[in-house]
């Protein structure tokens, strides 16, 4: 591992940490949280990149970037939608 | 001569990904994040063909291939939820 | 001879990737979402076309590969931008006090 | 007040522990045992120049049955769970969604058939490339995402997702058992000739096997996706 990849890796981990904070408190917005929630998946997917484990990063890329963000922002809106019920 | 323009390349990367880190803390709508998440998924991009070029291993670059077809559907996933599509 | 690809290929790299800072530059400065979306998608797009140019220069044998990711990206990035422009203005999305020209919501107002 | 501070005390001693096994971490100069045996044997005994899918298809071919099916239970209770829900054709039409526009509906023409071609490359190359049968079968899904998206009232045939699945299934236990009969054991890959390394038809059945655990899964994903979008909003 190169001092660039190291770099790298070490923002990547900040920044993760930082999006999981703003997930969980995210000023009560759901949205926002699934936002950021779908940004974590990002960064994790490029963390395992570069700790050379490609097959785990293309499994979460195939996962996160569409998948679950549909999911949860079905669940949201049929959630929001039947709030008359 | 080459490695010292990749990391200058990987600097302005790095300092790309922070500026639309900045929009997406900061961002005042739903869908100005929606923006910065894009923008932040493209830089990741050129960030894993830099990582590729520094390790010189081609296979990173199906990850990025991945990346490139099907990042979109998240941003169309919220603006639909956005206009109220499903 | 090579030693001059490698030369050309790191300076389109530092050239992609000085777009992308200008792309994300423009993500922070610009007042509003739709100006947002203009600065984050073309200036990315065209930044990530010249980098994975230059990483074609410093290895030729990726090319196909380069090339295919150029080619998705050439075909998503327009998409999901004006998708997510239409929807932000559907959702009423607030627009910056210089803008003075609204197109769609003339047509929306003259066809109802 | 307490209940606050019983939280941050967790915390502090779960980040104690992190600390001090992040600190006291050395990496590992040589592979341990069990790893060796992989990296030495897999090349010459599978013939697949990638370890991982070796491992996952062959080595622990059976732990890849176990999840396959629980992948398949997953999507059979969801649709169990949604099928209360589900919308009958008539009141379907009367809820009112903004149209997709134009260049979604042309754009979504042209990129499903370059999902699912990437898609069918990821599970293809399985033993090539860091892809595989569960990454492929996640792509092809997302195809079908897309062609929801572009239009929510679109039916798919329940009828042919099954049939798709309970077929690749089958097919895969077939090929196991196979292996009991021609081969070592069963699920072992060298039913058919390992080839030479790096090749498309190479490392024996792994590419078929993977081919259609791709398949499966996808399959699966996307009755999950189909079923979710035929509940009516309650």
């Amino acid at each position: 591992m190169t001092d660039l990849m190291t770099t790298m890796s070490l923002l990547l981990a900040a920044t993760t940490i930082g999006a999981a904070l703003m997930a969980i408190w995210g000023k009560r917005s759901l949205p926002i949280a699934i936002l950021a929630a779908g940004l974590v998946s990002l960064l994790a997917s490029v963390q395992f990149l570069l700790l050379a484990a490609p097959d785990v990063a293309m499994t979460e890329a195939a996962i996160g970037s569409g998948l679950t963000t549909f999911l949860f922002f079905f669940v949201l809106g049929r959630v929001r939608g039947g709030s008359n019920d | 001569m080459v490695d010292w323009l990749i990391h200058l390349a990987a600097l302005f990367a790095g300092v790309a990904f922070l500026l639309a880190l900045t929009r997406f803390i900061k961002g005042p709508s739903a869908a100005d994040r929606v923006v910065a998440f894009d923008v932040l998924t493209i830089i990741s991009i050129t960030g894993i063909v830099l990582a590729a070029l520094t390790e010189g291993r081609g296979i990173y670059l199906d990850v990025a291939l991945v990346y490139a077809l099907l990042s979109f559907l998240g941003v169309i996933v919220v603006a639909r939820y956005l206009e109220g599509g499903f | 001879m090579t030693m001059l690809l490698d030369i050309i290929g790191g300076l389109l790299l530092v050239a992609g990737t000085a777009f992308l800072l200008f792309g994300g530059l423009g993500l922070v400065r610009m007042p509003d979402v739709f100006n947002r979306i203009q600065a984050g998608t073309k200036a990315t797009t065209l930044g990530t076309l010249l980098t994975l140019a230059g990483a074609t220069c410093l290895q030729p044998a990726w090319g196909v590969k380069l090339l295919l990711i150029g080619l998705f990206l050439l075909f998503t990035n327009p998409l999901s931008s004006q998708v997510l422009a239409r929807a932000a203005h559907r959702s009423g999305a607030g627009k910056s006090e210089k803008t003075s020209i609204d197109r769609l919501e003339e047509d929306q107002r003259k066809k109802p | 007040m307490i209940k606050r501070l019983v939280v941050l005390l967790l915390l502090a001693g779960i980040g104690a522990i992190f600390m001090s096994l992040l600190l006291g971490y050395t990496p590992d100069n040589e592979l341990n045992l069990t790893a060796r045996y992989y990296a030495e044997h897999t090349a010459q005994d599978i013939g697949a120049a990638n370890i991982v899918t070796a491992i996952i298809v062959t080595y622990r071919g059976l732990d890849t049955l176990g999840e396959v099916t629980v992948l398949f239970l997953t999507a059979a209770i969801v649709g169990l769970v949604l099928a209360q829900g589900r919308q009958q054709n008539s009141q379907r039409s009367q809820r009112k969604l903004p149209e997709s526009g134009e260049l979604l509906q042309t754009g979504s023409l042209l990129l499903t058939p370059l999902i699912l071609l990437l898609g069918v490359y990821v599970f293809v190359n399985g033993h090539l490339t860091p892809g595989g049968g569960f990454q492929g079968g996640a792509i092809l899904a997302s195809a079908i995402l897309l062609m929801l998206l572009t239009d929510p009232m679109r039916h798919f045939s329940h009828r042919l997702i099954s049939v798709l699945e309970s077929i690749s299934g089958l097919i895969f236990i077939t090929i196991g058992v196979l292996g009991i009969i021609y081969a070592g054991g069963f699920l072992d890959n060298r039913i058919l000739p390992t080839g030479s390394l790096g090749q498309l038809f190479s490392a024996g059945v792994i590419p078929i096997i993977y081919s259609f655990i791709g398949l499966k899964v996808g399959a699966e994903f996307s009755s999950m996706l189909v079923n979710l979008s035929e509940t009516e909003g309650s």
